[in-house]
């Protein structure tokens, strides 16, 4: 039963990605690639050690995203900003990060601790206008994605919080080696495994274990189910909204934190990447909310940007892999679909025969 | 005051604001804040928003959520890129229009038939409209001359664009004078006589149809019926399915079309990212306007109009903090006379405060002025009170012969 | 290809744009004007690459690596965007020779390639100065990043040189970090008319792909016939093909050698004396300055090249924003 | 009569669904200008025989005649064509459309596509005045209730040119005196010869109106009745469908204490614009005691209850046990023994997309065995969930299943179950057994029984007079938010009650609200 189970879930996502390959394969082929020789270089760079680590270090930093785009799914909240709660985040971790000059176990909890304040506290201003003002959050944060570039873009060029970091580079204070969070050379000796990965994993634990375990979880995803059976159930929906948003404004506040502390120049800069937190919307949607599958997800969207890169060099555009992305996100959720449907008729039928059988004892 | 019929009170509403306005170009000296120049930007701008929001609008109304218009609108920015440059600019519209609709054809296919989550749906097609439009880029103008990996070549010729002189001239020369109201009212109806691309005449008249259409004709009634209750529709013989792959198609077309604004109109070629974002904010327009076309396009003329504000000219924002101090005060007024006391409260001294952020501020930082139309639409949902009635359906798979 | 040169016929040039930007028209145009020259010149192959949307760190150096990874030599980075990037990479492959346009990295084996783009602004602000009538410029950047800023310093100073009076106006297409400031040329043409209603006469803009819209703008409010002009950047732009509609309100660019740069870094390497350190592209040594092309910028041009000899002597130091 | 031509003739008719079969070879025929009904338990395949006669699902095997030509309906515009109308079983209507809207869509009067809304109106407002159908043509259905939607489709189908009219269980939601305002009308349309196929569980409207009866039981037709020659009760009727007798509602003796369990004072309600829905309503129910409330549904029945649950706001004094509690969130007073059977199980009793032993701790999951208050105890719940199963006949295969899966009178035991475990002080049930089969129906009426006599307090609102008067210790009447009546349940009569719930007139049983 439970092997079969596994079965089924892993079917779904194993044909989508077979059917984008196909379709990607016809893409090639239609503008004369050697289909063969692309994949080939692809499978080959995308799988040395390096490769495997540059997966694994995107992965953390879409999973977090991912996660936070998730939680608010699971109540049909549809949180478009965890972009700007991510940079906002990012910057004032970073900004408090270089202003500290102390052990690593005080200064990097310090550091998270901020950079989920942040990223909460933006996300509140959403969620204050959705449960105090009626407006809905999809405007909303799409809103506060461009103010807070506002915001950063003001506080970096025009605060002493901003400073040059290297020519025409201007960022935060760097980080001192105490606050950062390198991590280890675990698959390749040029290359660490970001430490936060550690801290991804714990989200992921700790999201599923407040989902499925508490009272609090229940709720959310009763909401989630029927908000007004939800209500009548004692939920209280305006406190949920906010304490949804909140949390998933402070998971999203951790998505720059593996690249700060983990590389490279340790300090937000205006050119910190952006656009993490529509990936993570694409990831949380193909790991349909749940934890395990948001690592998947995580894994596959992170190989694929990883290994994209050779295609430059193998002279096929590598916007062929974003088409890839694509296709894999439809093609799961008709799989996905077509499961449940199967699912339902013979959940159906399984009533059915109960009622029957029931029926014919008693008779 | 309530005595009146609708059309005198919005009348009076708008006499009320323009004085306002009027008042908050004086104390701020910019007359840009009502020139005909800004008001024909404002058009310019909003016109790709408000064809977005247009295109959710038509696939809302029949209860499928569009998320994927920005994914829509990136291929048809390609679409009238690569079409414009072979053929000229209404080969490119078509183009557009086309490669517009082969992403809605997508979406509807998933959606519609598939039944599979809206939200998941139109986040693939953003995600394949990019890679696909990126892709298609590399290909067609990577060696063409004067184009390059992101870029097309330059459309053949230009659109043509019409200002209707005897109407536009005399009511420019009357917003010169800068007098009170007069010349405020002046400036702005010339905004809309003035070098309009055709595209945007063609916006005006889609927005009328759209309202036409949807709330006059038995094709309206039945697409919106598709939304509101399916099942009801089904059992009337009403083909549910069809009228949702109408509707979605549509739906692509018009983002398309939005594309193509920006690729001929907007500027003459396509670039990649040049949508920036506006398919979400179009999105977010059609939320504003209650699901209506008149509302959609108001919500995108003052997106556009403030985005305009602050582009050509940053002592707009201050006439502009001015001008929501003011408002926000006199509603306070009419609030407290009508006895809502906390909410009025609010509005005065919020008011108060932007007052006295006017006087205090010479000179903005320029941020203040970027971030401005964000801050305002969000300013205007916070205060407006939110009495939304989206499509009944919109969002829900539906499937034929399973109502019950 | 055919070459007249085939001193480097064993040299395979990378060559690393950043996000979206061969076929900008001005920067990296310019870096690609440098490689064609040099497949012409001195027969090299080459491959170009650009860093994908929302690039990290980590993305921009697997990029050159992996070019120093499959034999290119040398390895050409333009944009300050792969400063971290290139310092890693350079590290570990100390025998290929790297370059950099924008940034300083300090390495042996790395030319880093900054230009004096402020001194090419100052020239273009005296020539605008000059141009116009109404004593109102504008200027209109992308991001207000120090690169851009820089820009608008020196285009400030040159103006002021010539009127101490003159009124500038200044617009960013977006707050820095959007980066869809690049590619918005329908706001541009609004900030520029704006511009013009408050009585601009000569506008330049540093703003990559939206600078477009600047062009359009002043040949949609007359052009030169109404005494509007246009100032390019980076490259000529009076002579890019994708430019060709709007070509006439060019009046000049302020130019940025970046293709003179690339072509050095590669002939360097060709000639095996490969350029390493900080190589300082300013007046002096014709790494920046202004282009003539447009015949019509003949009457400005006493005063900007006096301004120009100034500069190379000394005797004014153009500043620069940080 | 009985003579007249067959109009509908349905032969053979085989309808399968994965794991039942809805239809076994049904016959029927139907005579033109005849009313005939339909009966059967829950689930014995009415309505999809009807839904297949409407075209909007397709049979298996079998033939359909109309007018003695046979026919082939691929969707439900070949069947209007073909003179049918219908009338579902629930409300097919889309709230944010009007009256008007609602009824000519699919047949809209055109011209060069353009709604001609003059022409729709006139023939309307015809229609309306011939058949006593009054509805306000530019309201949105939103605004409108029960009584007024039912005849909207009715109107639908007029509209349409009908000559053959499904009914499919067109009573269930209305009042007496709404039942006989449609039974007029439907006597009219028979009059003028239209076809009439009625549906309904309440055999006493069927004896009264039809020309023929069918029964059918588990798919299959068992008889076809004459009510006017041969004598039948509903007794006969109910033991033809099931097998057993018809159950009764009736308590017996009364178990009301002293004790005051709960006690309202002046509660009211407001609408959003600041019209009462709730008008300053107050009562006491004690332990033991099951207070009924009969009403016209939309008379701030809903509001009440919402109130009680603190899930709308209110103002007013709650007291219970002895305490004041109208500051108490909803979740609170579910912890303190609120039990909760809501009026629309789908709205607000279930997760239909989660097993049912989520379903179970729905409302309690801050108590035992469901959590500790703060952890859930999943194992302890789903052997609470085993054991509602069994006690509650629930039937299902697992508690793994989907909520959604199970037939509507088994989400409903589900939920008595669930409630009624959690030892509750204060029921509110609304409507605890709509639309469940007569099986179901008693053994719910028992629990509520066995629960009374343990000292619960119940407040109960049902549409289905006859189960308010047997289970009730006491009748109050609302009445656009006010109780406007007293009833004595040892007294009264449905009609009497139904007359009341009107604000028409009153009557032995009825005496003025104290
Ligand atoms: N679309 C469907 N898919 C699967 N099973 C169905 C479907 N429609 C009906 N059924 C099954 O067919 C049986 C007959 O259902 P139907 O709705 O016709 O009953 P009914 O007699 O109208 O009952 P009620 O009195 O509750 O309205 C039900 O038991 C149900 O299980
Ligand atoms: N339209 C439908 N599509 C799919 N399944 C349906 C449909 N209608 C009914 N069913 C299934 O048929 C079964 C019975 O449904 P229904 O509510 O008609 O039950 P019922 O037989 O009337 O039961 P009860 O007597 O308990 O009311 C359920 O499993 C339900 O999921
Ligand atoms: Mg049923
Ligand atoms: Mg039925």
């Amino acid at each position: 039963m439970s092997r079969q189970k596994i079965l089924n879930s892993l079917a779904a996502p194993l044909l989508a990605v077979a059917f984008s390959l196909v379709v990607v394969t016809i893409i090639l082929f239609a503008f004369g690639s050697n289909v063969f020789e692309v994949f080939n270089a692809m499978a080959v760079y995308g799988t040395s050690p390096r490769s495997l680590t540059l997966m694994l270090n995107l992965a953390t930093t879409y999973y977090i995203s991912a996660v936070a785009v998730a939680i608010g799914f699971k109540m049909n909240l549809f949180n478009i900003g965890v972009n700007g709660q991510y940079m906002l985040g990012g910057m004032c971790a970073a900004a408090v990060a270089g202003s500290l000059n102390l052990p690593g176990v005080v200064a990097i909890p310090i550091t998270i601790f901020v950079a989920i304040a942040v990223g909460a506290a933006w996300a509140g201003v959403a969620a204050w206008l959705k449960s105090a003002r009626g407006v809905s959050e999809v405007i909303s944060t799409i809103m506060l994605n461009f103010i807070a570039l506002g915001l950063i873009s003001y506080t970096i060029i025009r605060t002493n919080v901003g400073r040059p970091a290297a020519l025409n580079v201007r960022g935060t204070e760097i980080i001192p080696p105490n606050g950062r969070m390198v991590g280890w050379n675990l698959l390749s000796p040029s290359i660490k495994v970001y430490g936060f990965i550690i801290v991804a994993i714990l989200i992921g634990v700790l999201y599923w274990f407040v989902l499925n375990r508490t009272v609090f979880g229940y709720d959310l995803r009763a909401s989630g189910l029927s908000a007004s059976a939800a209500s009548a159930s004692g939920v209280n929906s305006k406190r949920m909204v906010v304490i949804t948003m909140l949390i998933s404004g402070g998971i999203a506040g951790m998505v720059g934190l593996p690249d700060l502390l983990g590389n490279d120049p340790y300090s937000y800069t205006l050119n910190f990447p952006s656009g993490y937190g529509f990936t993570g919307i694409a990831i949380a949607l193909l790991g349909r909310n749940n934890p395990i599958g948001i690592a998947f997800g995580a894994i596959l969207w992170a190989f694929l940007d990883v290994s994209s890169q050779i295609l430059d060099i193998e002279n096929v555009p590598r916007e062929i892999v974003t088409i890839m992305q694509g296709v894999i996100v439809l093609a799961v959720v008709v799989a996905y679909e077509l499961v449940r449907r199967n699912r339902v008729k013979s959940e159906q039928q399984n009533v059915g025969e109960a009622l029957a059988q029931k029926e014919s004892s008693a008779s | 005051m309530n005595t009146k019929s609708p059309s005198i009170r919005i009348f009076a509403f708008f006499i009320s604001a323009m004085t306002l306005l009027s008042i908050s170009r004086i104390f701020a000296d910019t007359n840009d804040l009502t020139s005909r120049g800004t008001m024909a930007a404002a058009f310019g701008l909003a016109v790709p928003i408000g064809l977005a929001g247009l295109g959710g609008l038509w696939s809302e109304r029949a209860g499928i959520v569009n998320i994927g218009l920005e994914g829509m609108m990136i291929l048809g920015t390609f679409g009238a890129g690569w079409a414009g440059w072979q053929w000229g600019p209404w080969a490119g519209v078509l183009g557009a229009v086309t490669f517009g609709m082969l992403g809605a054809l997508l979406f509807a296919i998933v959606t519609v038939s598939f039944g599979v989550d809206q939200i998941i749906a139109g986040t693939a097609i953003n995600i394949l409209g990019l890679g696909l439009a990126q892709f298609l880029a590399k290909l067609a103008f990577s060696n063409a001359p004067g184009g390059g990996q992101s870029q097309s070549p330059p459309v053949k010729g230009l659109l043509p664009s019409v200002t209707i002189d005897f109407i536009a001239d005399p009511l420019n020369t009357l917003q010169q004078k800068g007098w009170f109201v007069i010349s405020d009212l002046a400036g702005m109806f010339s905004g809309l006589f003035y070098h309009l691309s055709y595209l945007t005449i063609l916006t005006v008249i889609l927005f009328v149809l759209t309202g036409w259409t949807l709330w006059r004709t038995s094709f309206g009634l039945r697409l919106r019926s598709a939304g509101e209750s399916p099942s009801a529709a089904e059992t009337l013989g009403v083909n549910v399915i069809r009228y949702k792959y109408i509707a979605v198609i549509i739906s692509g077309s018009l983002a398309g079309l939005a594309g193509a604004y920006l690729a001929i109109v907007g500027t003459n070629v396509y670039r990649g990212g040049q949508t920036a974002g506006r398919g979400y904010i179009g999105l977010a327009t059609m939320i504003f306007g209650n699901w209506r076309p008149m509302g959609t396009g108001i919500g995108a003329t003052v997106f556009g109009y403030i985005d305009t504000l602050q582009l050509r000219d940053n002592a707009n924002i201050r006439g502009l903090v001015l001008f929501g101090a003011l408002v926000l005060i006199a509603l306070a007024f009419l609030g407290l006379r009508s006895g809502v006391r906390a909410t009025s409260l609010a509005f005065l001294i919020i008011g108060s405060a932007l007052v006295g952020g006017f006087l205090a501020s010479t000179n903005m930082a320029p941020e203040v002025a970027q971030v401005a139309p964000y801050v305002t639409t969000l300013l205007v949902l916070a205060t407006a009170s939110q009495r939304l009635r989206p499509p009944a359906t919109a969002g829900m798979a539906y499937r034929k012969g399973e109502s019950h | 290809s055919s070459s007249n040169n085939d001193a480097g016929a064993d040299v395979k040039v990378g060559l690393a744009y950043d996000t979206g930007g061969k076929g900008d028209g001005s920067f990296n145009d310019a870096a690609f004007a440098g490689l064609t020259k040099a497949q012409t010149d001195l027969g090299v192959e080459f491959k170009e690459v650009e860093a994908g949307l929302n690039s990290t760190d980590a993305s921009r150096e697997e990029l050159l690596r992996l070019l120093a990874d499959t034999g290119y030599n040398p390895v050409i980075a333009v944009g300050f965007l792969y400063g971290t990037a290139l310092g890693n990479v350079a590290k570990e492959y100390p025998d290929v020779n790297f370059a950099i346009v924008d940034s300083v990295i300090d390495s042996p084996n790395v030319a880093s390639l900054v230009f004096a783009a402020e001194q090419a602004s100052y020239l273009v602000g005296v020539i605008a100065a000059t141009a116009s009538k109404s004593g109102r410029i504008g200027f209109i950047g992308g991001m207000e990043i120090p690169l851009i800023k820089n820009f608008e310093v020196g285009y400030n100073q040159g103006a002021q040189s010539v009127n101490p009076n003159i009124i500038i106006e200044s617009k960013y297409m977006g707050p820095a970090g959007d980066n869809t400031a690049w590619n918005v040329p329908e706001k541009a043409k609004t900030a520029t008319e704006g511009m013009i209603a408050k009585g601009v006469d000569v506008a330049y803009a540093a703003a990559g792909g939206s600078g477009l819209g600047m062009f359009q703008a002043i040949q949609a409010g007359g052009g030169p016939a109404k005494g509007l002009w246009a100032i390019g950047v980076d490259s000529d732009q009076y002579t890019i093909p994708s430019l060709a509609d709007v070509k006439d309100v060019i009046l000049t660019s302020a130019l940025k050698r970046v293709d003179v740069s690339v072509y050095e870094v590669i002939k360097g390497v060709v000639d095996d004396a490969p350029l390493t350190g900080v190589q300082n592209f300013d007046l002096s040594r014709d790494g920046v300055g202004y282009a003539t092309s447009n015949s019509s910028v003949e009457p400005f041009k006493a005063a900007a090249d006096a301004a120009a000899e100034k500069i190379k002597s000394g005797e004014i130091v153009v500043k620069t924003a940080e | 009569m009985i003579d007249a031509p067959v109009a509908v003739k349905l032969a053979g008719i085989w309808k399968r669904f994965p794991g039942v079969i809805a239809n076994s070879d049904i016959n029927l025929d139907v005579r033109r200008g005849s009313v005939h009904a339909i009966v059967g338990e829950n689930g014995a395949g009415k309505s999809t025989l009807m839904k297949i006669l409407y075209g909007m699902q397709k049979p298996d095997e079998g033939t359909i005649a109309i007018n003695g030509n046979e026919v082939i309906f691929h969707s439900p515009s070949d069947a209007i064509d073909a003179g049918i109308g219908m009338v579902h079983q629930h409300f097919m209507l889309a709230d944010n459309l009007t009256v008007l809207e609602n009824i000519i869509l699919g047949s809209e009067p055109t011209k060069r596509g353009v709604i001609n809304q003059q022409t729709a109106l006139t023939r309307l407002t015809q229609l309306a005045q011939q058949y006593g159908l009054d509805v306000p043509f530019n309201s949105f259905v939103s605004e409108l209730g029960v009584g007024a939607r039912q005849r909207i489709e009715i109107l639908k189908v007029l509209y349409r040119g009908a000559s053959i009219l499904i009914l499919d269980e067109p009573t269930a939601v209305l009042v007496p005196h709404e039942v006989d305002e449609l039974f007029s009308a439907l006597s009219d349309l028979k009059a003028e010869g239209i076809t009439i196929l009625f549906i309904s569980h309440k055999l006493d409207e069927v004896l009264a109106i039809a020309d023929e009866i069918s029964v059918i039981r588990a798919g299959s037709t068992v008889a076809t009745v004459d009510p006017r020659t041969q004598k039948v009760s509903a007794d006969d009727l109910a033991e033809m469908m099931v097998g057993s007798e018809l159950p009764t509602p009736e308590t017996r003796g009364s178990t009301v204490t002293d004790e005051v369990i709960i006690d309202v004072r002046n509660l009211s309600v407001l609408t959003a614009a600041g019209k009462p829905l709730v008008d300053d309503v107050s009562f006491k129910i004690h332990a033991g005691e099951i207070l009924g409330i009969a009403g016209v549904e939309g008379n701030g029945q809903a509001e009440i209850v919402d109130a009680l649950m603190g899930i709308i706001k209110s103002s007013g004094v709650l007291i219970y046990n002895g305490g004041d509690i109208s500051k108490w969130s909803t979740r609170k007073r579910r912890e303190q023994g609120f039990g909760f059977i809501p009026e629309d199980r789908m709205r607000q009793g279930l997760l239909l997309e989660a097993p049912l032993w989520e379903n179970k701790m729905l409302g309690h999951q801050t108590l035992k065995p469901n959590s500790n208050g703060f952890l859930l105890t999943p194992a302890d719940a789903k052997n609470d969930t085993a054991r509602i199963i069994d006690e509650y006949d629930v039937r299902t295969p697992s508690i793994d299943v989907f909520a959604s899966a199970l037939s509507g009178g088994n989400q409903q035991k589900l939920i008595v179950g669930r409630e009624m475990s959690s030892d509750p002080k204060f029921l509110l049930a609304a409507h605890p057994t709509r639309g469940v089969d007569v099986g179901a129906q008693s053994a719910i009426w028992d629990h509520l029984r066995k629960a009374r006599e343990s000292g619960l307090a119940v407040l109960l609102i049902s549409a289905d007079l006859d189960e308010l008067i047997g289970l009730s210790d006491t009748i109050k009447v609302l009445l656009r938010g006010k109780f406007v009546a007293d009833a004595n349940p040892v007294t009264v009569t449905p009609q009497e009650l139904g007359t009341a719930m009107t604000g028409v007139k009153k009557s032995d049983g009825i005496e003025a609200a104290s």
